[in-house]
């Protein structure tokens, strides 16, 4: 019953599965999830396709080794996550507390370095509908001179830094609340509310949290590095 | 009831209103067989004293074949599209030497751009005309549509003919109009407040007719044009 | 614009000495123009019978208004002189706008700040009124019966904010939102009075819909009645 | 298995119910009652949608006449009673969104996919009752959103149902600002609550089956439940990204549909019937369950090929992921994928048709017991089969570039969603509801109901056919502006008089549902004596459902097994062996 508040009905029957309903139910969720980056990622694609000249060689407007750091840093979280749940499994009250408290701070970190980079993008001159009038990033365009090591910057970014605050802002999104969920759990952990024979919750928020972490090396990919 | 397609007078009318009542009788046989089928169903095995349902779970046999039947008519009503679909929309559809205008659709209005006296399109002299589509008889046309806000339709019913105007892409639209007379231009595609009164015309003229129209028209823009048209640039 | 220069077009302020029966202050004078007027563009009502009626000859888009070498539809405005911050209540009238014949009328005009803008229909046919203003919010709404009429308010001063009717592409008007009361329309013979300016040394600046803007300036003096303005044509 | 579920039913059947009366009635977790919400406000919407449908028939029967009681709406909708056309454009798109949104849909999925699922397949309730309680009051405060857009300045959204870009994205060309971002926005919301409904039905279908209750025991009630809850999660997201994007280019000046900075006005399509054309079965696939259900108790015969009918389920539900192209082809894509769209459109013919024969196969050689249910099962066949039909006309390329965006779309999409889903719903409103509220409906108004129903829905929506076939555009406020349409003024006006008489026909329905929850006869646990789970529970069923958990003995359509009784073999009741029915444990 450990999850009950979150998940669980107050019974449940017979699963006809063998899996208890949270998972399943979770696992149907990733499902709606997957559409959804779907239909992200494919406007990207399709408009990608349709002007590829609006968008920057990599590295110059993004900062790659930073959130190649950031990306670096979700993985390990995926990484913490399995280990608090292998420490439930083993019974490892301990063990589950400090790894949820690391996958809670890294998730966080990951948010806040996300917004770190918006922040200097926006102030760099980057927007969602593109250069910001006067900015830097809007100078170095119109002057057609190289910039960053790279060629000159596109003389149009609209489609660019829309589809870039769109995808990674979503993500970001569904990071945060992942956080939240997790804190949650995080909370009830330290309650000692999962057992060995009982930690529904534990897995079902790690499935979430892998999946997520699995969207962003799709969108680092095709987002920093293409 | 009219199911009658209304007289139309382009190229594609024939085939279009053809296959129209092909679909027409296939899918009213259909209806037909349907519906009296429920009615005498409904009649016939109707509850009555004494009655017992059959217990019956399917016919494998009656499946396969109506499952079969409508699978190839379909089928047949889909390569028949194939041809007339082509002709009409076709990737390289438009034919050779069709006679070109541009057509730029803006909230709520369908401005024409005609050839000047020297014939070619995209050149100085052309001139603009709102809401007036003059074409000869007989010949192939081409309409180079743009739109300049939101997404237009451009509509001829009397041409059987109906394309989208997607701002930011340009549409080729052709057609052969075989009978000459004013015709109406509707827009298909809600596009605002005013969507009901973007309106314009069609008018086929005899291909005599239609030279002296242009020139008229050539030489009143030109006089026209000359002060104005330098002061809007 | 270059080839313009063949019609030689000058605009002219002629600000006459103010009489004793124009009140304190009032400015008035005249735009003139010079050279020969363009034609206006003709307008081909057709598809509109109702509006087509209302006229007896080919109606033209008037775009040029000129008469007895005034020219119409010039907006003035006072651009310096006034205290830095100058703002006045805005009147309880309502400023009009009025659509007949499937033209503006009037075609160029002035309304303070906050001062509410009368639209209405005397065409028993759809118009659409399309604002697009830059500082104040835009609006698109129609009027499709005879008769109907509409207020709406722009808050804030702002240039030349553009009216459109896009069921019939060639209506246009432009509308100056103003914080001061300071402002007129040249008549059709270019005749117009600024009215209840104090006494002080004033930039105008005159504005057309096609030949842009020019600017004089002016003394009003303060008390006695009268006031006498020179503008020079630039 | 039988007994380790016995186990767990003690525990949590058939307690003494102590719950208060918020807990019950407004914020309860019984699927039984929160499907009975989502049925109230879905009809609810459903009198709006149709309130506003009157106004729109008002103004093309009526051109320019003010309408009755027009006086009462603001200048900024009528003046003078006359509609503005702005005004008009928010109620086409309006009618369409609250119909499809928030009428239909949550009648299907959240009215009947909540009562029904658990009941049928013998779960004492939902897997994630609790995300079920969340899943209605968020497609509330969804509707409230939606509503709100009719009193903020500049209208409501202008731009259809199908909001296409950039008309939909540009509030200088629409005129529309706020009401277009409410409209995403409630959308949103409301595909948040669908998306968790879907997950829940999905889940409680593969993991809270009775025992016994195996995949082909299920009722195609339950399979057409199932397999378009699993197209609601699939497509449901598309559109919450699709409109995300939208309110991002309305508000936040994102360029994803803005021809001017290379956006592309063609994706939003793109997305919008990627999404749509399983939306389009979303809306109908469970109504042709619920026909299925009733037409075979109402036969007192099995469904005529019960393996068949689940196999033309899943198709339709697969096939309608591939043909959303058939929405667009004159939007200027690609005219060669036309070919192709216009092959797999044709192909949805041939499970519809095997559907539409299966179930005339279910009627044939049965004893039809014509109650109101049946009435309008049997109406929805014949009035599906109009709309089936229709389609074929579109889906042929080259006749669309007449018919598209004519009435002719008008007619065939209400003979799918009226004659389709709206026959199915009152079907299973007036089958079900002795289970929801333990009273019967009146079944001589019920008839009534049906008979002018049909009558008047036919005089509405056939003569559009006619008028589109002579190129009657939609969404147009005034037809008289053409010349073409000019002599098809009376029929116009036909078809609005006949609309008015549909609209007050559905009084006796409303009035029908109303006074039979206070006076109708009381019913008995199974009084069509069908044979599905739910018939087992008292009426209604209460809290939990079943006294104890049933077993499955049977296939679904138990009907007239020869040498019994009784013509009909309750799922849970064992046949005596000697007379196992044939068809059992298919």
């Amino acid at each position: 019953m450990a999850n009950a508040t979150m998940m669980g009905p107050p019974a449940e029957t017979q699963p006809a599965t063998g899996v208890y309903n949270g998972k399943v139910g979770m696992w149907i969720f990733l499902g709606s999830e997957v559409m959804f980056f779907t239909a992200l990622i494919g406007s990207y694609i399709i408009l990608r396709f349709a002007h590829p000249e609006q968008w920057a060689t990599p590295g110059q407007a993004l900062n790659i080794p930073v959130t190649a750091v950031n990306t670096f840093l979700l993985i390990c979280s995926s990484v913490t996550m399995v280990k608090a749940f292998a420490a439930i499994q083993d019974g490892d009250q301990k063990g589950l507390r400090m790894w949820l408290v690391a996958t809670v701070l890294i998730g966080a970190t990951f948010v806040s370095v996300q917004v770190y980079e918006y922040v200097h993008l926006a102030h760099l001159g980057l927007l969602p509908s593109g250069y910001r009038e006067g900015s830097d990033l809007a100078n170095a365009a119109a002057s057609g001179v190289a910039w960053k090591a790279g060629p000159a910057l596109p003389a149009a970014v609209g489609l660019y830094g829309t589809t870039f605050y769109t995808m990674t802002g979503f993500h970001g999104f569904h990071v945060t609340m992942g956080v939240l969920c997790m804190a949650f759990v995080t909370w009830k952990a330290f309650n000692g509310k999962y057992t060995v024979a009982d930690h529904r919750g534990v897995e079902v928020i790690g499935l979430y949290w892998h999946f997520v972490d699995l969207v962003w090396i799709i969108l680092f990919t095709i987002v920093y590095l293409m | 009831m009219g199911w009658i397609i209304p007289h139309g007078v382009s190229t594609f009318t024939p085939e279009i209103d053809r296959l129209y009542y092909i679909i027409l009788v296939i899918t009213g046989i259909a209806f037909v067989l349907v519906e009296i089928g429920l009615i005498y169903f409904s009649f016939k095995y109707r509850a009555q004293p004494g009655r017992k349902a059959h217990y019956i779970h399917g016919n494998v046999t009656a499946e396969v074949i109506w499952t079969a039947v409508t699978a190839v008519t379909v089928v047949i009503i889909g390569i028949m599209s194939v041809p007339v679909w082509n002709k009409v929309k076709g990737r390289n559809s438009v034919p050779a030497g069709a006679l070109a205008y541009n057509v730029t659709a803006k909230q709520f209005e369908w401005n024409v751009g005609y050839p000047g006296p020297d014939g070619q399109l995209n050149t100085a002299d052309d001139f603009k005309v709102r809401n007036q589509l003059h074409v000869p008889v007989n010949r192939d046309v081409v309409l180079e549509a743009t739109a300049e806000d939101v997404i237009h339709s451009f509509f001829v019913p009397a041409f059987r003919l109906k394309q989208d105007v997607v701002p930011g892409m340009r549409m080729r639209i052709w057609f052969r109009a075989t009978e000459p007379g004013p015709y109406e231009i509707a827009c298909a595609e809600l596009c605002g407040l005013g969507h009901y009164k973007m309106r314009a015309f069609v008018t086929v003229h005899t291909q005599e007719e239609y030279d002296q129209w242009l020139a008229e028209r050539a030489a009143q823009a030109q006089s026209e044009a000359q002060p104005s048209a330098v002061a809007s640039r | 614009m270059k080839r313009l220069a063949r019609y030689t077009l000058t605009l002219a302020f002629a600000v006459t000495g103010a009489t004793q029966l124009l009140a304190q202050g009032a400015v008035t004078g005249t735009v003139k123009f010079t050279g020969a007027a363009p034609a206006n563009p003709k307008i081909d009502m057709a598809e509109e019978p109702i509006c087509k009626a209302k006229y007896t000859t080919a109606p033209t888009d008037p775009v040029v208004v000129v008469n007895k070498g005034g020219l119409g539809n010039v907006f003035i405005s006072v651009t310096s002189g006034l205290p830095a911050g100058a703002k006045a209540a805005a009147p309880s009238t309502p400023g009009t706008i009025d659509q007949q014949g499937c033209l503006y009328h009037p075609r160029v005009f002035g309304v303070m700040a906050g001062q509410s803008i009368e639209i209405k229909n005397s065409d028993a046919v759809l118009h659409n009124i399309k604002a697009m203003p830059k500082k104040n919010r835009g609006f698109n709404i129609s009027q499709p019966t005879a008769g109907m009429k509409t207020m709406k308010t722009f808050p804030v001063a702002e240039a030349a904010v553009p009216f459109e009717c896009n069921v019939h592409g060639w209506m246009k008007a432009k509308v100056f939102v103003m914080d001061t009361p300071y402002f007129a329309v040249s008549d059709e013979n270019g005749a117009f009075s600024l009215k209840g300016l104090p006494a002080g040394t004033y930039t105008l600046e005159a504005w057309h819909e096609k030949y842009g803007t020019k600017t004089a300036t002016v003394t009003v003096t303060a008390t006695g009645g009268t006031a006498t303005f020179t503008f020079a044509a630039s | 298995m039988a007994t380790t579920a016995a186990v767990v039913d003690h525990a949590t059947h058939a307690h003494a119910d102590d719950r208060s009366f918020i807990r019950k009635y407004i914020f309860s977790t019984d699927h039984k009652i929160i499907g009975i919400q989502f049925g109230l406000m879905s009809l609810v919407f459903l009198a709006l949608g149709g309130t506003l449908a009157m106004m729109i028939r008002w103004q093309l029967g009526f051109p320019g006449k003010p309408m009755p009681l027009g006086s009462l709406l603001p200048e900024t909708m009528a003046a003078g009673g006359i509609m503005l056309p702005e005004f008009y454009v928010a109620l086409v798109t309006m009618h369409g969104t609250i119909m499809v949104f928030f009428a239909i849909m949550p009648l299907l999925m959240g009215l009947f996919g909540n009562f029904l699922i658990p009941l049928k397949i013998g779960a004492p309730d939902m897997a994630f009752p609790r995300i079920n309680m969340a899943s209605f009051w968020i497609a509330v405060s969804a509707g409230v959103l939606m509503m709100a857009g009719f009193f903020v300045e500049g209208g409501h959204a202008g731009a259809g149902w199908t909001g296409y870009a950039p008309l939909s994205a540009r509030p200088d060309l629409s005129g529309v600002s706020l009401g277009q971002e409410l409209w995403c926005l409630s959308l949103i919301i409301l595909g948040l609550a669908s998306i968790l409904g879907a997950t829940n039905y999905i889940t409680t279908v593969i993991n809270m089956r009775a025992p016994g209750m195996t995949w082909f025991r299920l009722p195609l009630s339950i399979w057409a439940l199932f397999i378009a809850s699993i197209l609601v999660l699939l497509a449901i997201p598309i559109l919450s990204g699709a409109a995300i994007m939208l309110l991002f280019d309305q508000t936040i000046g994102t360029n994803f549909f803005n021809p001017a900075t290379g956006g592309q006005p063609l994706l939003w399509q793109h997305l919008f019937w990627y999404f749509g054309h399983p939306e389009v079965y979303i809306l109908i696939l469970p109504a042709m369950g619920f026909v299925s259900d009733v037409l075979a108790c109402g036969s007192r015969k099995p469904v005529f090929g019960y393996h068949s009918m689940i196999y033309a389920i899943i198709s339709i539900g697969f096939l309608g992921w591939i043909v959303w192209g058939h929405h667009m082809f004159q939007s200027g894509m690609n005219p060669t994928l036309g070919m192709t769209f216009t092959i797999s459109t044709l192909l949805i013919a041939v499970p519809s048709a095997i559907k539409v024969f299966n179930w005339m196969g279910t009627m044939w050689r049965g004893s039809i017991h014509f109650t109101t249910p049946v009435l309008h099962a049997v109406g929805f066949v014949a009035m599906f089969t109009i709309g089936g039909l229709s389609g074929v006309f579109m889906s042929s390329t080259p006749v669309d570039i007449y018919i598209h965006d004519t009435y002719f779309i008008v007619a065939h999409l209400h003979y799918v969603l009226f004659g389709g889903s709206l026959f199915g719903l009152f079907a299973a409103i007036t089958f079900w509801y002795p289970k929801m509220f333990g009273r019967m409906m009146n079944e001589f108004w019920g008839k009534v109901h049906f008979w002018l129903t049909m009558v008047f829905y036919n005089a509405v929506f056939w003569p559009m056919h006619d008028i589109g076939v002579h190129g009657h555009m939609r969404r147009i406020y005034d037809p008289s502006q053409y010349d073409f349409l000019k002599p098809l003024a009376p029929v116009n006006t036909f078809i609005s008089i006949s609309a008015f008489l549909l609209f007050a026909t559905q009084g006796i329905f409303a009035l029908n549902f109303i006074i039979s929850w206070f006076k109708g006869e009381k019913a008995g646990r199974n009084p069509w004596k069908d044979t599905g789970l739910e018939w087992s529970t008292p009426s209604p069923a209460p809290h939990g459902n079943f006294e104890k958990t049933p077993t499955v003995y049977n296939a679904p359509y138990e009907f007239s097994v020869p040498g019994m009784a009784e013509d009909y073999l309750p799922q849970d009741q064992k046949a005596d062996q000697s007379r196992a029915p044939a068809g059992a444990g298919h």
